[in-house]
């Protein structure tokens, strides 16, 4: 990892109240990979703490991320202009691993956390791999990277919250009601709590053993695991993770949620 | 090349700057980044005698130019930090101070005398709710922070004491010279100010532990204030904190009477920040033609 | 249109967005730039018996999301705030606190009798050094901030007093019972924290006073907390102040349990700040489908 | 007096470690003439007080202003690019009147001091009036405008502080040494406290009566007049001044230099 200024190549609006930016990187950076994350300054004084953003996509030369407007902090990464340099820490967390052995994937996404599902299917692309693609949207207007996930996806469902466009419900529902026709040696997932929650319990519920890995968010400090910020509960409640530096991603059963 | 060593309390510190407590873990993440060698010194996470988890998450919010945090000790216990992370520190050859807490005295008492001789210095974090005191913290009262120091100082034979200060007091000062009565050997402060963020939609308070520590670049005039108010009642040395962002803000501190400072908050704006203030204090002392950084120290005068 | 109008002690505010003491003297200026009788209150500069210079300059510096001031009270002094600027301020159908300082405990006696019945309400600034004290503001001991509250409230007949509250103590829940206990209507704060900024190159403090005091965005964590703190503890109302810049910074006062804000710091970043926070508060009343403002005084629970 | 968001024109270096900024007014503003000034946010979350900087010319729809880098402020301020947009507040203060009778004005300048003399210039163009320019510059590098100052005065001194252009010397020497050529109605001057308290005593010293007007700095809080943070002291010392708003511009036997 390490802190470099990236140059912003683009900035466009993407849906609403969603960003795309595409980031130069100024020389090559060692292990940026699926399900990893940056962590930006968004370049005001006022603001001390950097925004952690997941990867969207990369290549050797740049790094795209996708980013919904919440607070001051992303509205002021709006504003940037190509040509503007942003201060990154990168490429951070451990991000996505698809084993050998695991050939049908199931990528569960909602709102924000498609990208790192986006990730996932660039970087295994041409991989000998199949995936299954469940992501939601809140509605129409949110709707995004449709097309990325409709081309590169065995199978993909497309739902939002309000039924304004594909069918009404949310990610997690419209996987469940897929499961035997997916049939995934993995199950990649990232979301609001409540939807990884309800994961969770589908998977307990049903006895789903697959291997499923989730994608967590912690507001954090350092962004690298020094300052402990960021933590979450391992199972059993006698440890706690770093989302940062052990996470973002973890085994389902290995926290809680 | 001017000189930037400092020499407190008999600990020869390669310059200035120490890594503030909290903010730097044990060094390894950062190590990952830049060789951690090159610091002055580094003060650990906060270390208690047994493990501890911590508050519940949110533990960090943010204000203009501040943030907030109430990460709560969490820490891996003094006994797995000695046998996991001391030595990889020792290997980094830079000053190592091990930041401490209790919740009673004889925490206090136990975790000094197991640390002696261990580490370079011992830092006293004695802003942690005393239980005796019905949850005030033993750094607020004057009497408790010369009876935490005398504990502390008696379990220490080798060891140097410094004892960290709080700010949220009346007058730092007079805790300054109960600390030194109780036998601190040296000051660091400040640690952080107490605030809270209110998420307005929840009509909660957006820290899960509702109160968090402010530090941060716009605390930087209250600890400059208090440092030059300390610095100027007591004999011992003092290392300075509290929004150092630039070697410009070090300067203020050490000019205020700070032998050493300590730099936190920054290295989360700036994962850089504690390297380029190394090597900004060096281009700036050529730049004055100042030949060693500790002629500088307790220059200011008032107006 | 949601209600935006607060009572306190029986005065009646169209909304609860008044002007801090001192940023925005007496109103002529900035009602050069927009009508100032769409406010909700404006508190004077600091006003004493006689007119005063205050300090000399520099009388501000800035730090990262704060300012410090030092004007030291400069103020035509009573008589002249009467003749050539209360008809302008009662012109302007806004409340008129006047916020009255003095050195001796008969200063602040006079002036509140001589300002009784003339202004809407009274704020006592007793963060000024107290001779008696030895210098230490009235402000800091509980036992004199009673003292004075007791004066002056006896001097007041007609109009309702608050009392403002100084942040550099050890617990403002214990100044803020006092103020209760000697007589206090109502009570605001925080007033400014204290602060220096040095000067590396001539190693002197910036400010011409040496020390100065801290405001502005960076503080409202440290506000917040303290307004919260206070407003659990008495029953007389509160206005909050410290750092609001928005609407929202406005509504986490009054969730805390603020009754009216005031806004000081932001007025020099932003002439137009206080009428975009009455605007802005009346949207997201509306957006929340939120009626009246009073609804969410003092709602925040904890977690 | 307003509150305007004005949009960078151009942003351009002038001489060294000096900017020229020129902004577009959105709408007519009244009042802005020469010797008045802006107070400009530096646009960054960090820093809550406004730039005061002179006004150096303005037409109907721009103001252009040149400032010194000199901290983070005035750096933050030449970041900006053509089409950024800054918050300022103006026109402020009283600014610099020549009277009907008054023909032959001395313009006596220092440093970013001769930035209010250029703005003067402007504003009397074509107005039967005749300008003597004392200018000085710390060196050759920091020379700037020069051309203005020659082309609109009758007579021009350029000095320098080390001499390394024109003769060796500050602009108030520069003045008494032709003050017999140049015989002034009236004497403008803006720059260092140093210089102008060499101005005021050398007047005193040579019994010079001229009417003598003089822009002074101070650090400021609000800019209108509110605050009482940027006052000096009326001579005598028992009233002060607001430079924000009773000047900058004051006669120089009214105030304390
Ligand atoms: C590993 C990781 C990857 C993420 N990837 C994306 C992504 O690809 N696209 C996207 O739109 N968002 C993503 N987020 C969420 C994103 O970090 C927040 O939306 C963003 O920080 C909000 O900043 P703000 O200043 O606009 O909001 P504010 O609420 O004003 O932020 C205040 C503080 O809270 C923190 N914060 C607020 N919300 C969150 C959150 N949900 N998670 C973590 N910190 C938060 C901010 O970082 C900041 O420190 C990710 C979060 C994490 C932890
Ligand atoms: C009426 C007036 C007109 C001015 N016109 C010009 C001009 O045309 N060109 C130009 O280059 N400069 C001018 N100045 C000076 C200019 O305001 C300062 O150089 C500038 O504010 C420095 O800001 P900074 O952030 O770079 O420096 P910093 O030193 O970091 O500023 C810190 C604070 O001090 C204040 N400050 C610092 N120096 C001065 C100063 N000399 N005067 C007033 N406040 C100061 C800043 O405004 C800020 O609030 C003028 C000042 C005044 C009062
Ligand atoms: C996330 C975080 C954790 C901290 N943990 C500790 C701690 O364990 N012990 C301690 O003495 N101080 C702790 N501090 C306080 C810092 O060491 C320092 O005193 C304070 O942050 C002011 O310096 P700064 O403004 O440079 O951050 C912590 C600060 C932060 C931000
Ligand atoms: C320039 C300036 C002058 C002030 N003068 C006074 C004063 O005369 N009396 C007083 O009670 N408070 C005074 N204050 C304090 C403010 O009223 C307010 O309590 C403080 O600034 C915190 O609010 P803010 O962060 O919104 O500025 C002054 C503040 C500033 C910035
Ligand atoms: S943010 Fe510091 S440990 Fe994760
Ligand atoms: S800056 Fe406020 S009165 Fe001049």
């Amino acid at each position: 990892m390490k802190e470099l200024m990236l140059k912003v190549l683009e900035n466009e609006p993407l849906a609403e109240n969603l960003y795309q930016m595409k980031l130069l990187l100024p020389e090559k950076v060692e292990g940026i990979s699926c399900g990893k994350f940056l962590n930006i300054s968004v370049g005001d004084g006022g603001h001390l703490l950097r925004r952690p953003i997941a990867i969207c996509a990369h290549d050797s030369s740049s790094v795209t991320i996708c980013y919904q407007l919440k607070g001051a902090g992303t509205r002021n990464l709006s504003l940037k202009k190509s040509g503007d340099i942003l201060s990154c820490v990168l490429p951070l967390g451990n991000g996505f691993v698809i084993e050998e052995q695991e050939k049908r994937i199931a990528l569960i996404g909602g709102g924000v956390g498609i990208f790192p599902m986006v990730s996932v299917l660039h970087d295994y692309a041409g991989k000998d791999k199949k995936f299954f693609s469940y992501i939601g949207f809140r509605n129409s207007a949110a709707i995004c990277m449709k097309e990325v996930f409709s081309e590169r996806s065995e199978r993909m469902k497309l739902v939002t919250d309000d039924g304004s466009f594909g069918e009404k419900g949310n990610a997690v529902s419209a996987f469940f009601s897929d499961i035997e026709i997916c049939k995934p040696d993995v199950i990649f997932a990232c979301g609001p709590v409540p939807m990884l929650r309800a994961l969770k319990n589908g998977m307990l519920e049903r006895g789903v053993k697959t291997p499923c890995y989730v994608s967590l968010e912690e507001r954090m400090g350092c962004g690298i695991g020094a300052c402990l910020v960021c933590v979450c509960k391992r199972s059993g409640g006698n440890k706690n993770a770093r989302v940062c530096k052990d996470g973002p991603v973890f085994e389902i059963g290995e926290v809680e949620i | 090349m001017a000189n930037l060593k400092v020499n407190i309390c008999g600990v020869e510190f390669k310059n200035p700057v120490i890594a503030a407590s909290g903010t730097f873990g044990f060094g390894k993440e950062f190590n990952e980044i830049y060789d951690i060698s090159i610091l002055g010194g580094i003060s650990t996470k906060g270390l208690t005698l047994e493990p501890r988890l911590g508050n519940p998450t949110p533990r960090i919010a943010e204000g203009c130019g501040v943030i907030l945090n109430a990460v709560g000790l969490q820490n891996p216990g003094l006994e797995a930090f000695l046998e996991e992370d001391l030595d990889f520190l020792r290997s980094k050859k830079t000053v190592i101070i091990a930041n401490v807490a209790g919740k009673t005295l004889d925490d206090y008492a136990k975790i000094c005398a197991q640390m002696d001789g261990k580490v370079d210095m011992i830092e006293l974090n004695i802003s942690c709710p005393n239980v005796r005191c019905g949850g005030m913290a033993f750094g607020i009262r004057p009497d408790s922070v010369k009876e935490v120091t005398t504990i502390a100082k008696k379990a220490l034979k080798k060891t140097p004491l410094i004892v960290k200060l709080s700010p949220n007091v009346e007058n730092i000062v007079t805790n300054a010279l109960a600390a030194k009565e109780g036998g601190a050997d040296c000051l660091s402060l400040i640690n952080t100010l107490t605030g809270m963020v209110i998420d307005i939609e929840k009509r909660k308070p957006l820290l899960a532990n509702n109160t968090g520590g402010v530090s941060g670049a716009g605390i930087k005039p209250i600890a400059v204030r208090m440092v030059a108010e300390v610095c100027r009642a007591v004999d011992i040395p003092v290392i300075g904190m509290g929004g150092i962002t630039c070697a410009e803000d070090a300067l203020e501190f050490i000019i205020a009477g700070a032998r050493a400072v300590q730099v936190g908050t920054a290295n989360f704006t700036d994962t850089m920040s504690m390297p380029k203030i190394i090597h900004d204090l060096n281009g700036w002392l050529d730049a004055h033609s100042v030949n060693d950084i500790n002629s500088l120290c307790g220059t200011l005068t008032l107006n």
